[in-house]
Order: structure tokens, then sequence, then C-alpha cells
């Protein structure tokens, strides 16, 4: 039996404990506000999983724009649309429905897990896209995060731009009330 | 410290430059005119950035032919003929798209840039997968598109059959995206980076004992793409969200977004994983066998038109992936000669649909077409090509095509492959010669026939030139895209 | 040269495109006189490419794109002109046009004139594609074209249950010619790995006998399906349901010299195989000597004509067979000269007795049709052999031939043609001659046709009566066989002394007067059929019925068997529900399809399993 | 000796399978939007430990591009949620089977 040290053996549980829990929580209770608030605890869960593995910064970036932004709007949509009253506890409709979920993601699950297991873990080389130098912690970490972004990543960050101008242009549209009608068109 | 920003090839970068910028535009101008700007201004400026896309491609081609092909920002972005091929292909689904967009917009009295800005927006999302090199990358311009998507199959917000499809290909498109990253973590645990080009390299210089962690993580990635391309049994969202949405977007779907994720998915099997080829043919064989059946069975009992279409389209990509499953060059340049040359067809197709179901959009029963040949004749005769193009008669893209990816399959040795999909082209002509006979059959009562507007002339009349032309003569498309190979291949 | 032998294949191409998306607008004439047109077009262009022909003296290959290119197989489109190609099309097309002149008058009023002139445009277009082709898939897509719009064509009226069937049964022969062909192409393919004929004439001599045996007797199946030879004759009479001008259109110009043709083209590996050739002769042969007899005994007019075309190409069959390609050429332009002309006059006499088809209800008719009568009189000189006309030369060239190759053929020929002049003189006689017993059934005067249909006769009588100029026996240069003589491998070289070429001409004479007086003698005065022909000939030899009892009947009481024992038990599942099947298993699936967005994500799970599973598999094997 | 990375991997796909599970089950349209984000975050989890076994930072870094994308998916996504369920007091997507077939 491998001792691991009391701390990070501490954390992991915790971790464990947090975002298993906050999905269950999303899984079972009935109101859309409490499965909101379950949702913040898993988030919770998983940014400490970012600070016990030396990525600070993510655990900040985690809590900020997770649960501090993307859960607020799942918040807001739930109260402007005034469901957080109803629930969906009643007798599943489709038939097999749970059965077969609970059977192909139990499978697709263990089978991640075992073919993970069977390469020990993990079988890349370390510090690719480093050229060699080893993640730095503190700090340095948010360094390391920024120098990759505007070069190795330069592309993908400039992707983000247009990811964003849609979501912008779509949300926009989205929750526009009525559209206008023909005759207000201007050449 | 300082940093060393990448060197950036910006003619490579320039088609998806061009099309952001012609959506941030319109943008602009939509923010910044008083009244809503109106649709032609907004289609002729898509249009033209479809074309200097088309332009650049040229150039592109050119270039690429002297100096060769090259990667480019840190290896991110790949440069090479297969690549600018299919931005050629999205450019010219593009403009179709749009020009399809615009006369869908003037019979739903629908104003505004919001349609044009955000086909040009998801085509720019095709032409970043199509480039890239690297995972995130390719996830990025995924996301691109799909979200462009969602927002167009909204768009009509009058009809609750476009709110339902949007909102499953929306909780759908989702589900897949978290499954391919998923499978991107993986492949990066697996090889300790998410660049192709060090993927391919790492997996050529090392022999992994135990691959799982990389087989896992390419299986997982694999979902995705067969989800966008609709391949069985990953097709369900497809006959749903085709009969809901806008039927010009339905265009879009077999052809821009097609582009899009047939090329990734050749880079990524291809190039990145191609080593492990002998792992992930049996793969390819079932969904080519699932979908070529399911899609060959549904259609024959389809008496929706969007819904056939749809279901065609499942076996359609059944025909795709059998070139990919060569793997081969040949293999390659039949699919991107499939994918390039279907876009018009299935584009034009669509044009017609959109006609003949009229304002609303929402009939698109097959007993309509009955006479059509009456009403419009020269319309009845170009929508038989096109179908007659799909089910792959002599003589059109669509034979040449099949053709194509049937003897890469065969030279590959997929024997099998390749008499399932010709039992399932024969079932599903079924279907397409149905259609055709209703379009001549005799009617009591003839109609008024129907007014075509100006862009699905063009959208028409180019879908059919396209397919019969170079359903003649395929040889020049046939060289371009033997020559458009990958640049690790 | 290359240009304008494209046009002679474009212009029906463009006329069939024209009538095609303007049907809607154009009036039944306009139809008519774009299509006709279109053909008449393309005969200029042929004559154009033939006078430059002329000058330049040499096969050309006019290359149009790479049609098929994977691997080895590589088929470019192409044309290719020679002395074969460019008088094949010469009177295709122009006979075409005449015919489509004639069907403006024939049709007029008729439903559909605009679909009946589309069909006849892409008839003569896929006619062309099949004799100009530069290789033998092109030519099979021609020949598929052909067979196609004959099916169309010949059940034009198909409401009626017999012309429908007509068309089937057309269909059908058809298709096992087609497999003839399609066993042939494979066969070059797989040995020579080319199917450009040019490139095949250049290897064919590698080819092993057996091989070539092989090649030759699947040409000769394709060639007795599109031609009507022994033993898939039968569709030909039946397909006499189509129009009139169809009718001539396929047995004159195109169609049926398409089976002549392709073994004419192929002469080269016919050069290999003696047995093949011995087949060919005696096919032909028998076909010319049996439908001969059939002809003999029938009542419709048009059926009469229908055999004598199956005896007439047998006559061609016969020549190919012996090596006497020339002479096969010669009786093929003759026979289209005269047989055009015969097939339009027995539509102008149905015309003016408004449909009337039996000559048993005909007679007399010589004083109502003055147009008719005389060019149908040269028709019918010309058929039997009476000199100076077509006929008799081009019949003269077949026999002199055999006389000099196997004197039991020769013996044949001439007994088939004393038949040929029996049975068109009683076709003849019948119809013109005679009480006028139309009166009967008819009432009102018959009238002569329109002009539209009256000139095609009288050029058509014309061409018959000049016909012979193109062959002379004793002009040595500057004459067909000559000028066909380099598209041919070999050709039979029939040196006699003039003595035995008068002496021959003279036993031809002899045959046709024998039938003629032979034919008067016996249907002066009367117009029922005696015993013998009543019971065998006019049932086509009990040909159907043969065919009925081989293989129809048995076929049909197993199909009783298994329909009343073994299918519902057994077949069933299998064979007899294999449709109805699919659409239970296609309705099945689309149950799948409930609309439910979880079911759909619930599928993409299990997909995902499935993928996991095999992926676990693999890493732990 | 600290807990290894593979206890966090085996945690993550865990997690994705508990999304994946409310994705299947859950009715309310809104919850399986979160099951989504649940994945997601299974997903980073995997790239920050890979990240640190592999000593390596492209797997942070992939985790900030994930985070951009579920933040405008989420934009999209509920803006598609409020167009769809406006005038209905649920958001039941078993009320959404109208195309079928």
């Amino acid at each position: 039996m491998i001792a691991y040290a009391f701390p990070s053996l501490a954390v992991f549980v915790v971790c464990a404990l947090m975002t298993l829990g906050g999905a269950l929580g999303v899984l079972l209770v009935r109101n859309p506000v409490h499965a909101a608030l379950s949702l913040i605890l898993s988030l919770f869960g998983v940014a400490l999983g970012f600070l016990a593995q030396q990525a600070d910064f993510l655990a900040a970036v985690e809590i900020i724009v997770y649960a501090g932004a993307i859960v607020v709007l799942f918040l807001f949509v739930i109260m402007f649309l005034g469901i957080d009253r109803h629930s969906h506890r009643e007798v599943e409709p489709l038939a097999g429905q749970r059965f077969l979920a609970a059977l192909g993601v139990g499978i697709v699950v263990l089978g991640v897990i075992a073919l993970i297991a069977s390469s020990h873990w993990v079988s890349g080389v370390p510090s690719v896209s480093t050229n060699g130098v080893p993640l730095a912690p503190g700090s340095g970490n948010i360094t390391q995060i920024g120098d990759a972004v505007f070069t190795t990543y330069l592309i993908a960050f400039e992707a983000t731009g247009a990811l964003l101008l849609i979501a912008v242009i779509g949300a926009v549209n989205l929750a526009r009330k009525e559209r206008p009608r023909v005759g207000e068109e201007v050449a | 410290m300082t940093l060393h920003v990448p060197a950036i090839n910006y003619l490579a970068l320039l088609p998806f430059l061009l099309v952001t910028a012609a959506a941030l535009k319109l943008l602009m101008l939509t923010a910044l005119m008083r009244r809503r700007i109106a649709t032609s201004l907004a289609t002729w400026t898509a249009v033209v950035a479809g074309l200097a896309v088309l332009g650049t491609t040229l150039v592109q081609w050119y270039e690429l032919d002297r100096y060769g092909s090259s990667v480019t920002a840190a290896g991110a972005i790949v440069y090479d003929p297969f690549g600018v091929l299919m931005t050629a292909g999205i450019a010219v689904s593009l403009i179709l798209a749009v020009l399809n967009g615009h006369d869908w917009q003037r019979r739903e009295g629908i104003v505004g840039a919001e349609y044009q800005m955000l086909v040009l927006l998801a085509a720019g999302g095709a032409i970043l997968m199509a480039q890239a090199n690297d995972l995130i990358i390719v996830f990025l311009g995924l996301e691109i598109l799909s979200i462009a998507l969602y927002c167009l199959i909204a768009f009509n917000r009058r009809r609750q059959a476009s709110a339902e499809s949007a909102m499953k290909y929306f909780l759908l498109g989702g589900f897949a995206a978290a499954i391919f990253i998923y499978g991107v973590a993986l492949t990066y645990g697996a090889t300790g980076t998410t660049n192709l080009t060090n993927i391919a390299y790492f997996l050529g210089s090392n022999h992994l004992l135990h691959p799982g962690l990389l087989l896992a993580g390419g299986g997982l990635m694999l979902v995705a793409f067969v989800f966008k391309v609709e391949a069985a049994p990953f097709h369900f969202w497809a006959p749903d969200v085709y009969e809901g949405e806008p039927t010009p977007l339905s265009g879009a779907h077999a052809s821009i977004v097609w582009a899009g994720a047939f090329a990734a998915l050749v880079r990524i099997m291809v190039v990145a994983l191609g080593s492990q080829q002998s792992t992930w043919r049996p793969l390819f064989f079932g969904l080519i066998v699932a979908s070529i059946a399911t899609g060959a069975l549904l259609t024959i009992q389809q008496s929706n038109a969007k819904r056939l279409l749809a279901y065609a389209s499942v076996t359609q990509s059944g025909f795709v992936l059998l070139g990919i499953w060569a793997g081969t060059a040949s293999g390659v340049a039949a699919t991107t000669f499939y994918v390039v040359t279907y876009g018009p067809v299935v584009l034009a197709t669509f044009a017609i649909v959109g006609l003949v179901s009229g304002p609303g959009d929402s009939d698109h029963a097959l007993t309509r077409y009955q006479g059509l040949s009456r009403r419009n004749p020269w319309l009845a005769a170009s929508l038989a090509v096109l179908l007659l193009s799909q089910l792959g008669v002599p003589f059109t893209t669509g034979f040449d095509a099949k053709f194509g990816v049937l003897a890469a399959t065969l030279d590959a040795g997929n024997v099998w492959g390749a008499v399932v999909a010709m039992m399932g082209a024969a079932v599903a002509a079924f279907a397409y010669l149905r259609w055709t006979t209703t379009l001549y059959a005799d009617v009591d009562e003839t109609l008024a026939p129907l007014v075509v507007p100006w862009a699905t002339r063009v959208v028409v009349g180019f879908g059919v030139l396209t397919t019969v032309v170079v359903g003649v003569d395929p040889g020049l498309i046939t060289s371009i895209s033997s020559h458009a190979t990958l640049l690790f291949q | 040269m290359a240009h304008v032998a494209l046009l002679i294949v474009l212009f029906p191409l463009l006329g069939f495109a024209l009538v095609l998306f303007n049907g809607s607008e154009l009036s039944e004439r306009g139809a008519g006189i774009v299509a006709t047109t279109a053909v008449f077009g393309s005969f200029v262009a042929t004559l154009v490419t033939f006078y430059l022909y002329l000058h330049h003296e040499t096969a050309v290959t006019i290359h149009l794109f790479n049609w098929i290119s994977a691997g080895t197989l590589q088929v470019p489109a192409g044309l290719y002109v020679d002395p074969l190609a460019l008088t094949m099309c010469l009177f295709v097309t122009g006979i075409s046009t005449l015919i489509h002149l004639y069907s403006m008058g024939y049709m007029a009023g008729d439903r559909d004139v605009c679909k009946f002139f589309l069909y006849l445009n892409l008839f003569v277009f896929s006619m062309l594609v099949l004799v100009l082709s530069d290789n033998l898939l092109q030519t099979f897509v021609g020949w598929e074209g052909v067979g196609a719009c004959s099916y169309w064509l010949v059940s034009y009226y198909f409401d009626r249950d017999s012309a429908a069937s007509a068309g089937k049964k057309a269909f059908l022969y058809n298709r096992v010619g087609d497999i003839g062909l399609l066993a042939a192409m494979f066969l070059l393919f797989n040995h020579l790995h080319t199917l450009t004929y040019t490139t095949i004439f250049s290897l064919a001599s590698t080819l092993s006998p057996t091989t070539a045996t092989l090649i030759v007797l699947a040409l000769l199946l394709a060639a007795t399906g599109k031609s009507a030879q022994i033993p898939l004759f039968n569709w030909l009479p039946d397909a006499m349901e189509g129009p009139t001008p169809v009718s001539a259109l396929i047995h004159a110009a195109t169609m049926v010299t398409a089976g002549v043709f392709l073994l004419v083209r192929m002469s080269p590996v016919l050069a290999l195989s003696a047995n093949g050739r011995a087949t060919i002769a005696v096919i032909g042969g028998l076909t010319a000597f049996v439908a001969a007899t059939i002809a003999t005994a029938q009542k419709d007019i048009k059926k009469v004509l229908a055999f004598s075309t199956v005896s007439q190409i047998g006559y061609m069959v016969l020549a190919v067979g012996v090596g006497a390609y020339g002479a096969a050429l010669f009786l093929m332009i003759a026979h289209a000269f005269f047989k055009a002309l015969l097939f339009l006059g027995s539509g102008s006499v149905i015309h003016s007795l408004h449909g009337e088809q039996d000559m048993r209800r005909m007679g007399g008719l010589a004083k109502y049709l003055p147009l008719t009568f005389p060019t149908f009189l040269i028709g019918w000189l010309t058929i039997s052999g009476v000199p100076p006309l077509a006929g008799f030369w081009a019949k003269g060239a077949v026999l002199t031939s055999l006389y000099a190759l196997n004197k039991a053929l020769y013996a044949l020929g001439l007994l088939t043609a004393i038949l040929t002049a029996y049975y068109m003189t009683r076709l003849f006689v019948l119809t013109f001659r005679g009480n006028e017993r139309f009166r009967e059934s008819f009432h009102g005067e018959p009238h002569e046709s329109p002009w539209v249909m009256t000139v095609p006769l009288v050029i058509l009588a014309a061409l018959s009566v000049l016909g012979g100029l193109l062959d002379l026996p004793w002009l040595h240069q500057h004459t067909l066989e000559t000028f066909l003589s380099p598209s041919f491998a070999t050709t039979a070289v029939v040196a006699q002394s003039s003595g035995l070429q008068i002496s021959l001409a003279v036993a031809d004479v002899i045959a046709a007067v024998i039938g003629l007086l032979a034919a008067f003698s016996l249907w002066r005065d009367r117009h029922e059929n005696p015993r013998l022909e009543k019971s065998f000939f006019e049932q086509v030899w009990h040909w159907d019925d043969a065919y009925d009892a081989t293989i129809g009947r048995p076929l049909t009481s197993l199909a009783a068997f298994s329909g009343t024992v073994i299918e519902e038990r057994v077949i069933d599942a299998a064979v007899m529900g294999s449709a109805s099947r699919m659409r239970r298993s296609s309705e099945g699936l689309s149950k799948l399809q409930s609309g439910f967005v979880r079911h759909y994500a619930l599928a993409m799970v299990l997909g995902v399993a499935v993928i996991v599973v095999y992926l676990v598999a693999k890493v732990g094997s | 000796m600290n807990v290894p990375a593979a206890w966090y991997l085996v945690l993550a796909a865990l997690l994705f399978g508990v999304g994946c599970f409310g994705f299947l089950t859950r009715r309310s349209a809104i919850i399986m939007f979160m099951c989504i984000e649940l994945m997601l975050n299974a997903v980073n989890l995997t790239f920050v430990s890979f990240a640190r076994t592999l000593s390596d930072v492209g797997g942070q870094v992939s985790v900030f591009f994930v985070m951009v994308v579920a933040a405008a998916e989420v934009t999209v996504g509920l803006g598609i949620v409020v167009a769809v369920f406006r005038r209905r007091t649920s958001t039941s997507v078993d009320e959404l089977s109208e195309l079928k077939g």
C-alpha cells in the first residue's frame, strides 16, 4: 500500500465529494434552481482539482467564469422563464430509456477507464508545447499560459474572437422580440 | 521576458479573415444604420466575400504549386492544396447558400443581415476546420460552425418546427462536442500534444505498446464528425432538423458542414492517426454499412421532400466515408471530389425545394411536385437532373463521385464495403426515381407556373451546369483533387 | 472535319433538348419542324464530313474527353470517323430526315406529338452515338439508348395492352442480346485491356482462337437481339404496334442495322474465327429463309413488311458470315431505301383507310392513291429483285459472294429470293389490285396523304431506282466496296468470270420472276390463306408457342407449384416478400425516428458504447 | 507522495458519465444543458491532469479554450431555450416531438 501525502489525499477526497455530489445533485433534485446551485458545487470541486494539480490560473477562471457568469446566466433564464416550480419527477415516459442509458453510459465510462488504464494512464511525451520547460507553480503559471496563448495558440485565440462574435449576433437575434416587417426595409 | 510571436502566412489565413471581415462589416452596418439594412446589400456583401475567397484560393493554388505546402502560425494552420480545394468548395457553397437565403428572405418577408452574417461565420468555421492542424483549432472551427448553425436554425421563430429543430440540434450538437473534446483530451494524454503534425511525428517515431488511451481518444473524436455528417447511428437529428430549419440552410448542412467535417476527419484519421489505420478501418466499415443501409431503407418510404433528402444524405455520407476508409491518396482525392461536387447539387436541389414549398416554408410533401413539369418544365427538368445526379446516373458528377470512392475503396481491398454501397445505391434509387416520376406525372388541373426569382435561377443553373458539365468531363476536377494531396501523407 | 463530325451527333441532341424544354410552348407542328430540322442539319453535317473525308482519305479519331479513368480502365469518349461510320451516318441521317418529315403529316392530330418527336430525336442521336463511337463502351451507351427509345416508341400507345406488352417484349429480347455485348466487352477488356476500336484491331491478332470464337459468339448474340435474328427475332413483328413512322425508322435506318453494324465494325476479330463466322452465316441464312416463309402467310400489311425486314437482315448477316462485308453494307443501304419506302407507303395506305391494317379488307386502292401507288410499285419491284432497281444489284452482290463460298447457303439464299418476290407480290396484289374489299368496313373514299407524307415517298422511290449505281459490278473503281474497304479487316475476294456473273444475275432474275408469277396466279382473285400457310407459317412457325412450351409453361407451372406449396412456407419471407420486407424494415427503422431528442442521444451513446467495446476488445486481444 | 493524476482521471471519467446519464434522463432542456456543462468540466479536469503528468502547459491552455467555447455555447443555447419556451410553463424537451418519422 503506497502511502500518499495526507494533504493531497484530503484534497482529492474533498474534490471528489464536491464534484460528484454536485453532479448527482444536478441529476436528482427537482427544482431547477437547486440544480443550478448543485452545479456550482460541482464546479467548485473541479476548481479544487485544478488547484491541486498546479493549474492556479484555471482554478480562478473556473470560479469566475463558470460559477460567476455561466451559472448565473442559467439562474437568470430559470427565473425569467418562471420554471422554478416545475419538476420532472414523475415516471420516465420513454420506455427503457433509463435502463439503456445506464447500460450505455456504464459501458462507455468503464470502457474508457479501462482503455486509459491499459495505457498506464498516460503515454505521451512530457513538455512538448513548452519545449521541455516544466510547469511553473504559482504566478509563473499565468505567465506560461499567457505565453502559450500568444504564441503556440495564437490562431486559436484569434478564432475565439469569431466565436464570441457569433455568440453576440446569435443571442441578440434570438432574444429580439418580433422581427420587423418588409415595409421597413430601406435600400 | 520577450514574447516570440510566431510568423503568420496571412495569405493562408486570408479566406477565414475575408469571411469574418464581411460578417463584421455587416454587423457594423446593422449597428450604425438607423434602419434595417436591405437584404440585397447583405447578400451582395456575402457573395462578394465568397468570390474574394474563391479568388484567394486560386492565388493560393498557384503559389502552392510553385513553392509547395507548409504550416504556419506555430504549426496551427496547414497550408496545403487539400485545404485550399476544400476552402474553394466551401466558398462556392457559401455563395449558393447566401443566394438561396436571399430568395427565402424575400418570400418570408424577413429583413436584416443576420442570416448572411451567420452563414458567413459558419463558412469561416468550416474553412478553419479544413485548414486546422491542431485539435484545438478543429474544436474551435467546429464550434464556430455549430453555434452559427444553432442560431440560423432557430432563425424563423414564427415556426414551431424551426424552434423544435433548433433545440434538438443544439442539445445533440453540444453533446457531440463534449464527446469530441473529451476525445481530444485523451489524445492529448496519449501523445502529449494536440498538434496533428506532432501527433503524427510522435506516433511515427514511437511504437505505442499500449495504445488504449490513444484509441479511446480517436474513437470519441470520430463521434463528433460522424455526427456532423449524419452517419448512422449518429444521424437521428438530420431528418428532424432538415425538416424544421429554413430550407436554404438544409442545403448548407450537406455542403458547408460536410466540407469542414470531412476535411477535419481526413486530417485527423489519415494524417494524425494514419498509423492506427488497421484499428479504425473496421469502425469506419461499420459506420459505412449502417449509414448506407439506414439511409437507403428510410428514403424509400418518405413522403416529405426535405426528410427524404436528409436520409439521402445519410447514404451519401456513407459513400464519402468509403473514400476515407481507403485512406490512400486516391481515397482522399475521391473524398474531396465527392464533397466538392456534391455541394452545388444539394444546394440547387434545396433551392427548388424551397421554391416549390412557397411562402411559409413548411409544406414539403412530395405530392406538391406532381405535374411540376407542366407548370415549370425547366425547373422540373433541372430537379430531375439534380436528383439523378444524387442517384449516381452516368454523365453526372454523382456518378463520377461514387465511381471514384468505390474504385478507391476497392483498390484498398474493401470489397464488401463496395458491395453494400452498390446495393444501398440501388435501394435508394427507388426513392429518387419515384420523386422524378412524380415530376412528370399527369395531373388533372394545371397550376399556374411558379415564379423563379433570379437568385434561385442562378443557384439552380449553377448546380445543374456543374453536375452535367463536370459529370460529362470530370477530368479537370479529378486532376485538381488528385493534386490536392495532404501535406503529411 | 473534327468539328463538323461533332455536329452530326450534336444536332439531334440539340433538337431533343429544344423539344424537351419548350415542349409546353411548342405547337405540335413546331415540334415537328424543330425535330426535322435538327436531323436534317445532322444530314448536312454528314454530307460535309463525307466531302471532307473524300479529300483526306484517312480515318480520323476525334478525342472528346476522358470519360472513365480508373486504373487500367481508360475509356476516352471520342468519335471514330471512317468509311463505315460515314456510310452508316449518311443513310441513317438521310432516311431519318425523310421519316421525320413524313411523321409531321402522319402524326398530325395525335396526342403528345411533342413527346413523339422527342423520342424520335433521341433515337437518332443514340444511333449516331452508336455508329460514330470510337470504343465499345460508348457504342454500348448508344446501343442501350436505341433500345430504350424503341421501348418508348413501340409502347407509344401505352394504353393499348398489345402496345404495352410489345414494348416490354422488345425490351426483354433486347436485354438478352445486351448480355452478349457485355460479355464481348468483358472478354475483350480482360484480354486486351482496352475497349477502343483502333487498339482492339491492332491487338486482335494476339487473341487465342478460342477467345476469338467466344467473343464472336457473344457479338453474334448481341446482334441477334438488336437485329432480330434467330432465336431472338420475335420482338420485331410485335414492335409493329408502334406508330408506322417508328416502324420505318426501326426497320429501315436504325436499330435493326445496329447488330449488323457491330459485326462489321468488329470484322478484324471476326477474321480470327472461322467457326464463329460459319455460325453467323448459318444463323443469317436460316433467319432469312424462315422469316420469308412466315411473311408469305401474314394478314397484317405491316407484319409482312416486318418479317421481310427480318429476312433481309438475315441476308446481311449471312453476307457478314461469309466475309462479304461490302455486299452486306450495300444491301443494308439499298434495304434502307426500299424498306423505308415500303413502310411509309404502307403507312400512307393505312392512313387513307383510317387505321386499317388487315390486307383482307383492302384491295383496289391503286386508283385512290395516285402517288402512293406508283411509289409503292417501285418499292415492290425493288425488293423483289427486278433489274435494274437497287434491290437487284444488292441482292445480286450477296448471292454472288455466296455462290463462290458456299453452294448450300447460295441455294438457301436463292430460295429465299423466290419467297421474297412471292410474298411481296402477294402484299401488292392484295392491297392495290382486285375488288375494293374495304367497302365492307370502311365508309367514305380513301384519300391521298398530304404532301409532307408523299414527298418522302417520291424521294425514296427515286433512291430505290438509282441505288444500284452505288456498286455496279463492272465499275472496278469508285464503288461502295472500294470506298468501304479500309474499314474491313479482310474482304472475301470474289474474282469470278464475267460469264459466271451474268449467269448468276440471270438466275436472280428467274427467281424473282418465279416468285412474281406464282403470287400473281395464286392471289389474283382470292384473299384468304390456304391451309398450310394458315396452320404453320402464319403462326410464326409456332415460335412463340415453342418458347411458351419450353420456357414459359414450365416456369408457369413451377411458379404455380411454388406459389401454392413452397412459397407460403419457404420462400415467402425470402424472395416473394423482399420488397414488402424492405418496406417493413423501413417502417421499423422509421419508428426509431421517434422525434424524442433523448432517444436520439441514447442512440448516440449506444453507438459510442459499441465503439468503446470494439476498442477494448482490440486492445485486449 | 501526492495523489497520482490517475485518480483525477477516473474522477473525471465518472463525472463525464454522470453528466452523460443526466443528459439522457432529465427532461428539462436547461438541466440537460447543465449536464453538458458537467461533461465539459470532466474534460477540463482530464486536460489539467494530463497537463500535470506531462508537465506541459498545452493542456491548461486547452482548458482555457474549452471555457470560452462553453461560454459562447451557453449564451446561444440559453437564447434558444428562451426563444422556444417563452410561452410555455415547462422546459421539457419531450414536448418537442412534432418532427419525426
